[in-house]
């Protein structure tokens, strides 16, 4: 069996001390160690921000890409080789502003990756700027006289979108967010992972205390019954997004499983040379 | 005898002028004669006019003459638009119901066909194609058993009345005797070789370069006059295994490429200018990230959305010096459809070895243009994955894998996901030979120095064509140009050299140095305002006094007469 | 008595080092002194090693020196990584704290100071910046009443108790009998003038000059070296009825000061390489379109991510070359603080005279070392909008307004959206004169040439200042190296001429060519691998056997040293 | 009063005949005549696709950018200049697929804009290709084998997004269309108008027949409330979005009103020059 320990590299992160993504990082290292998966069959894709390092201190295959483009890395490396586990992850930032559009297209395409936003609210890594999830009134560098835009609701739009697995962890509920990590990874199809991780350093509104205070622990509800889409929304609605567990799954094909037989190879497999055959065959409909 | 014929068709866009015309070049590629067409479109989607021009010869031709003998009308906008092309002894032949007022001009053989009245009468108003090919292979002697073979092969799929309706219609225009055909009829030599040819455009050879590359994954967003890329694979990968991902933007398609990539599939995008501009910081994470993609731009006129329908050749200089900072890069430039195809294929050998992005340069022109090719050499170009670590020794500890090891070429071994003991770090930032960010300045140098370096040896590749090899001056191109300036050249009796280059990007630079040794002057032909290529070479190498530019940036490509008359022009 | 004395000040990144460096900087520049301090970012947020090394001289300089005369050292890291930085006679002061165990070096001060152990003692442990500026202060012979209007400046809005602990503090320090002082003083001459002078950095002086300029629409989105921009114009904006507009990304950014400066508001944003490829598309329609925007590069280090908190000018290729096709745009290159201030209003005078997009580069370098500043002049750049129309003859109809009227001099006018009579349409497409797409090929001629000429008036313009000219070798350069430039070659005892280029695009051809003329050697100093500026100008000038390029690319700006060594370099 | 011909302009649209486009031209030239907006003050953004050339068609100032981004040039315009009437339009590929992202941050920016969707579920300019909207088997050049992946519902994500203004209409519907588009230029902050626009040409699924077959009228609806979030979330979901009519609309303040007083001049008629006084005291803060 392997252990956390195995997908530690020892690389120190230069993160804050008390930053929320540690414990992201060491979520997910348990997850995967729960699941035993090869470490090289596990990559990591992140792309920049605080958050983004998290690629780094993994001993897995790791790509630190650019801003945004997290998903669409880990989607082509998923298609490319379906025998891999592939996580994507990010800040919320990353994931919500600039690479907004390919989060979406992501979640309807139902590519298998799991997708982990290191949500803090903030630009952590730009010194303190406010995001598209920061809450109104917040202020920040770019916002001296306090945000006046509606901040986005990942969970909601997700759900929106069609989602076939949603949940949202919290970086100081250890247990629940390995939990979540490993039946993510085990759903079949596109997962997104909303972790509230606090940037202790700029963000002195939503700090653990303030999370610990408001969040609502699903796993703790008797009787929620994460296949039902309507109660799903109310719930999100309801706690204005700020709770925690597995909050909407529904099973379905995903996109390899569509396009392909079960049977057919990974890419990175085949043959890549056509016979003449084949080729003559190619040639003849051009004339 | 001629031996050559040039034919324009013109009619209402989205009304079979282009089937018309490619099954006329099929039909007569499969007699053993090359085709060559040229498409110019509405800037409508339906409607509007629009005309295919075709040039059919014994010999091999990538370029339409400046004039045409025959002008089929089936609309009068093209009587209107194009009369003044045709040559004094020309033809000019008409669907009847036009009845269309033209000026008598004399030796001018007008001939109104009745292809409206015919296939009504016959109950197939939908096939006047048929009936206008039927006409132009009377005209030009065609055996009508060799156009029922056509007929045969192209509808066969749609079913037996279908093919039926056609070939009646065929024999209806083969037993008019309205016409003294005797007297009409244009008599082409009789090609070379009476083989099979086949018909292909840059961009159907690119697509089948990559398959026969062995090319598994393209990505891409829809743009003219790229889109038939796209198209062909998204049909033909899944057939051997591979996909084709249609995704939300370009942004997504050179990242989703560069993901499948790094796992260890050739994998590739196809889009023009706009979509050139919005992968410029893709590529830069390829070429920092040492990942083999390859990307096509199929340029139209820029800037902006400029004229998408129209030919340019303007993305050089944002191919060539690329998004912000520095990393390298190779651009190679088919001049051909058969460089198409082995250019391609070469252009995915180049990424695995250079292990960076590679960009295959093509131009609407030669993107869209159909022509007549000999046949393609399946295994002329064998697969080469470069450094590619597949499986790596047991004792190999995880981690200690130097992805990025500075190596006396530049060229570090390559581990793809999957592979025990080759797990390593890869990033945009800057890093150390595990992959790992590091900002210490002596590390920085050296990694610079070795991506930089790492292509430095190809050039000792040869990568520039000359031919005729007897005067002082050389006209330079590349992409669809070159079959004009071929034309051009030949047209004018060899009066200048010409030439092509293959690879633009590293600039072969001493094959250069030793051609203005060789000549006095060298003309570089492109089609863009700035001179790019010119531009390029100058900042390269000590060479202003020799090097003239010539230039055409209106949308379209140069004619035959354009450049004949740079070549006798006095410098 | 020194004319000049260099300190670096080292501790853990998010403790002060900044502040306490800031600090010092303006009370000396409150003196009469000149200033200029350098920063060394550690790659994380918070703790590792930062530091800050200021130079303080009774002249303007805009460098630092290579080495140290006092290394104040707040953590043990800045001792053992820097001590080798220290002159001769140097001298390292630490918190005695640290217990450091320092080599003996013969001539070398070794200073313990109490700093926390004071701060501690007087119920202040979080003001060991004060402390340490107090020290400093005294050993170099500072008034203490100098200091205590600095804490009061400083302070004041925090609060009475807050300025009187500072003061308390800095009174224990000049009452501080055990060492002796006398012995250890460094004298500095007196500064020229007694004058206050601010300290800015290029961010700052591009920010204020924006709004001196009349911008009043910044939309942005963050990233270093760039977002101080975005900052200052978002707290200060409003209070002239002006927004800054955080966005969603940069392709936002540049589309959406596309549509306010369409609209006629003077609008900016500000950025660094990544922002800048993805900008690439929209600069081309802006270019296309003729809209006046401005667009700050504060380079870093690229490709890619590279080195995000490291000096570097290597986007001049991505920004001279562009996007995909060809448009017009300028790019000026201030080399100053106060060109940073200026230039930025020449900026939007140039884009709204030429109508296309103006380029700011700058460099980390230049955007982020704060330096005492001489005052600016408000009206020294008087505003021009060029050929705006805000009213219209009440004769002309609406439409018939020819928004890219075919003008001598290229430039049309251009009315805005609300102005009567000026309705016109744009797009990114060919066009009319009228702003209606059009595919024909004379138009589309004529439209290129129109706006690819219309900034070649530009050239009548001297864009290049030279400093004694007395040498037949020329050291050209732009933005931060020119400070490192002009201090070597004063160091250097002006064995060479040195010079700076204020416009990189269009390139000064005539000026240049002049220079070429005059000078045996030209040598082009820049922070990048490829020679960029160098290369550039030889694809314009045929100027190979006189250029010579001096290149750095370890992301760290020219020592002094290493220009005086180049300048001596046998050619 | 101006009629609709005073935003007709001459040049003829290179549409193909029975193009769904027609009518939405048509539609926002009569909504601008019945709300008499000055065609000077009137400004029409859009992106590229058949429905981009929208804006050359009308009478009044017409920004015909780049793919995708009608909505941030639109953006910029109206807080350049408050006076004007800015409507954004473009097809679904338009503002689905390359500008997603763009889309969803308009709309919690809530800039006062009219957002005309030109949906015809597939991409027309490019001769047809498979758009975020397509539904699932849709068969074009780029999906031979029939879309898997699952379409974007415009109206069901805005909802998520919180957005303020959200209809649709029909081409074919044009009184309901003009009624629409009025009252969504009256909104006060961001508005979405999704409409139905068939493309004759290359979508021969979603076609006139089609939708006149799947329509709901929620004008018909008796008593349909288009303040209920919640009506009209199931109304989107029940319907499988396929209604037309007001579907959402709810009050608030635009961004302007919460960045600006509302008596602010417009950008456009600001004084540029600083006084010297004011240059003295802004550069006092860096001593
Ligand atoms: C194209 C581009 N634009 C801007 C940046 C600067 N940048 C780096 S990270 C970041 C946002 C970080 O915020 P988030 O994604 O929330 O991650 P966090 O640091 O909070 O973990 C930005 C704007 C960049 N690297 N690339
Ligand atoms: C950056 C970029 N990528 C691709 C294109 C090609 N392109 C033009 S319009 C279009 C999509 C058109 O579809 P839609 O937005 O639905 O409009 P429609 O034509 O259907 O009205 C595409 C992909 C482009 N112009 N620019
Ligand atoms: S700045 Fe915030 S997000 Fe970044 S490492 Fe520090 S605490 Fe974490
Ligand atoms: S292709 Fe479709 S969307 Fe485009 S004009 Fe024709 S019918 Fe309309
Ligand atoms: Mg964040
Ligand atoms: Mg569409």
């Amino acid at each position: 069996m392997a252990t956390m320990k195995d997908y530690n590299n020892d690389v120190t992160p230069n993160w804050c001390p008390g930053c929320g993504h540690f414990s992201v990082l060491r979520a997910l290292q348990v997850a995967a160690a729960k699941l035993n998966i090869p470490k090289e069959s596990l990559v990591v894709t992140t792309g920049i921000g605080c958050s983004g390092r998290l690629s780094g201190y993994m001993s897995a295959y790791g790509f630190h890409g650019i801003h945004g483009r997290s998903l669409p890395v880990a989607q082509g490396i998923k298609l490319a080789n379906k025998d891999l586990t592939v996580i994507a992850a990010g800040g919320d930032g990353d994931g919500f502003a600039i690479g907004l559009s390919h989060t979406l297209h992501a979640i309807r395409r139902n590519i298998d990756v799991t997708y982990i936003v290191l949500n803090n609210q903030v630009y952590g890594l730009t010194k303190g700027h406010t995001s598209p999830l920061s809450q109104k009134s917040f202020q920040t560098k770019s916002s001296p006289y306090g945000s006046v835009e509606a901040p986005i609701k990942p969970g909601i739009l997700a759900l929106a979108n069609g989602a076939g697995f949603i949940a949202q962890g919290y970086s100081a509920y250890q247990e629940q967010l390995i939990d979540i990590i490993v039946k993510a990874i085990q759903h079949k199809g596109f997962s997104l992972v909303n972790v509230f991780s606090p940037c202790v350093t700029y963000n002195k509104i939503n700090t653990y205390q303030w999370f610990r205070e408001k969040l609502v622990d699903l796993d703790k509800q008797d009787g929620y019954n994460t296949n039902d889409y309507q109660c799903a929304m109310n719930t999100l609605v309801e706690t204005d997004c700020l709770c925690t567990g597995i909050i909407y799954e529904e099973k379905g094909a995903s996109y390899i499983d569509l396009v392909q037989e079960k049977s057919a190879l990974p890419l990175t497999k085949l043959d890549l040379r056509l016979t003449s055959q084949e080729f003559s065959r190619l040639f003849e409909d051009f004339k | 005898m001629k031996k050559n014929i040039s034919i324009m068709i013109g009619g209402v866009q989205g009304e079979g002028v282009v089937s018309t015309g490619m099954n006329l070049m099929k039909t007569f590629s499969s007699l053993g004669y090359y085709t060559y067409g040229n498409r110019n479109f509405s800037s409508r989607i339906k409607g509007g006019n629009t005309t295919f021009t075709i040039h059919i010869d014994i010999e091999k031709i990538a370029a339409v003459s400046d004039s045409v003998d025959i002008l089929l009308a089936m609309d009068l906008d093209t009587i209107d638009k194009y009369m003044h092309l045709l040559n004094q002894d020309g033809m000019i032949i008409y669907d009847s119901d036009l009845k269309p007022d033209i000026p008598i001009v004399k030796a001018l053989k007008i001939l109104p066909l009745p292809i409206t009245t015919l296939c009504k009468g016959l109950g197939a108003p939908t096939m006047k194609s048929t009936a206008a090919i039927a006409y132009i292979g009377r005209l030009l002697s065609m055996p009508m058993d060799i156009l029922s073979s056509s007929i045969r092969r192209r509808y066969g799929k749609k079913g037996d009345d279908i093919v039926a309706k056609n070939l009646e219609i065929l024999a209806a225009v083969y037993e008019n005797q309205d016409f003294s055909w005797q007297m009409l009829q244009l008599q082409l030599l009789s090609p070379q070789t009476a083989i099979t040819r086949g018909v292909m455009m840059g961009n159907d050879a690119i697509a089948l370069g990559a398959l026969s590359a062995g090319c598994r994954f393209i990505a891409s967003y829809p743009i003219t006059p790229a889109s038939e890329i796209m198209e062909y694979l998204g049909k033909h990968l899944p057939n051997y295994g591979g996909m084709m991902l249609q995704v939300e933007d370009e942004i997504a398609a050179v990242t989703a490429i560069i993901g499948a990539a790094y796992s260890g599939v050739r994998s590739m995008t196809a889009t023009s200018g706009p979509g050139i501009s919005l992968m410029l910081e893709g590529i830069g994470l390829a070429g920092m990230a040492e990942i083999p993609i390859v990307i096509v731009d199929a340029q139209r006129s820029g800037p902006s959305t400029g004229l998408p329908t129209k030919h340019e050749q303007s993305d050089l200089f944002t191919l060539y010096y690329g998004g912000h900072g520095e990393y390298p890069a190779i651009i190679l430039s088919p001049s051909t459809i058969e460089d198409c195809f082995y250019e391609t294929q070469r252009a995915f050998n180049l990424a695995d070895i250079y292990q960076c992005p590679v960009i295959l340069l093509s131009d609407l022109t030669l993107s869209l243009s159909p022509q007549t090719i000999d046949n393609l050499d399946l295994n002329k170009v064998s697969l080469d994955r470069g450094k590619l670590v597949t499986e790596m020794p047991q004792e190999n500890t995880p981690e200690a894998f130097n992805r990025y090891q500075l190596t006396s070429d530049g060229i570090s071994p390559r581990a793809i996901p999957g592979v025990k003991g080759g797990i390593h770090h890869v990033t945009g930032l800057e890093h150390n030979e595990m992959g790992r960010p590091k900002d210490d300045p002596i590390n920085r140098r050296s990694m610079m120095d070795k991506r930089m370096k790492k292509t430095l040896s190809l050039d000792e590749v040869k990568e520039i064509e000359i031919f005729s090899n007897s005067n002082s001056t050389l006209f330079l191109t590349f992409g669809s140009c070159f079959g004009v300036l071929k034309a051009a050249a030949e047209a004018s009796g060899n009066a200048v050299d010409y030439g092509k280059i293959n690879r633009i990007k590293p600039l072969p630079r001493k094959e250069l140095e030793a051609y203005f040794n060789s000549y006095e002057k060298i003309v570089i032909v492109e089609n863009n305002y700035n001179g790019q290529l010119s531009k390029i070479i100058k900042s390269e190498l000590d060479c202003h006094n020799k090097l003239r530019s010539f230039v055409k940036y209106d949308g379209n490509p140069f004619t035959i007469e354009e450049i004949i008359k740079e070549m006798g022009g006095a410098y």
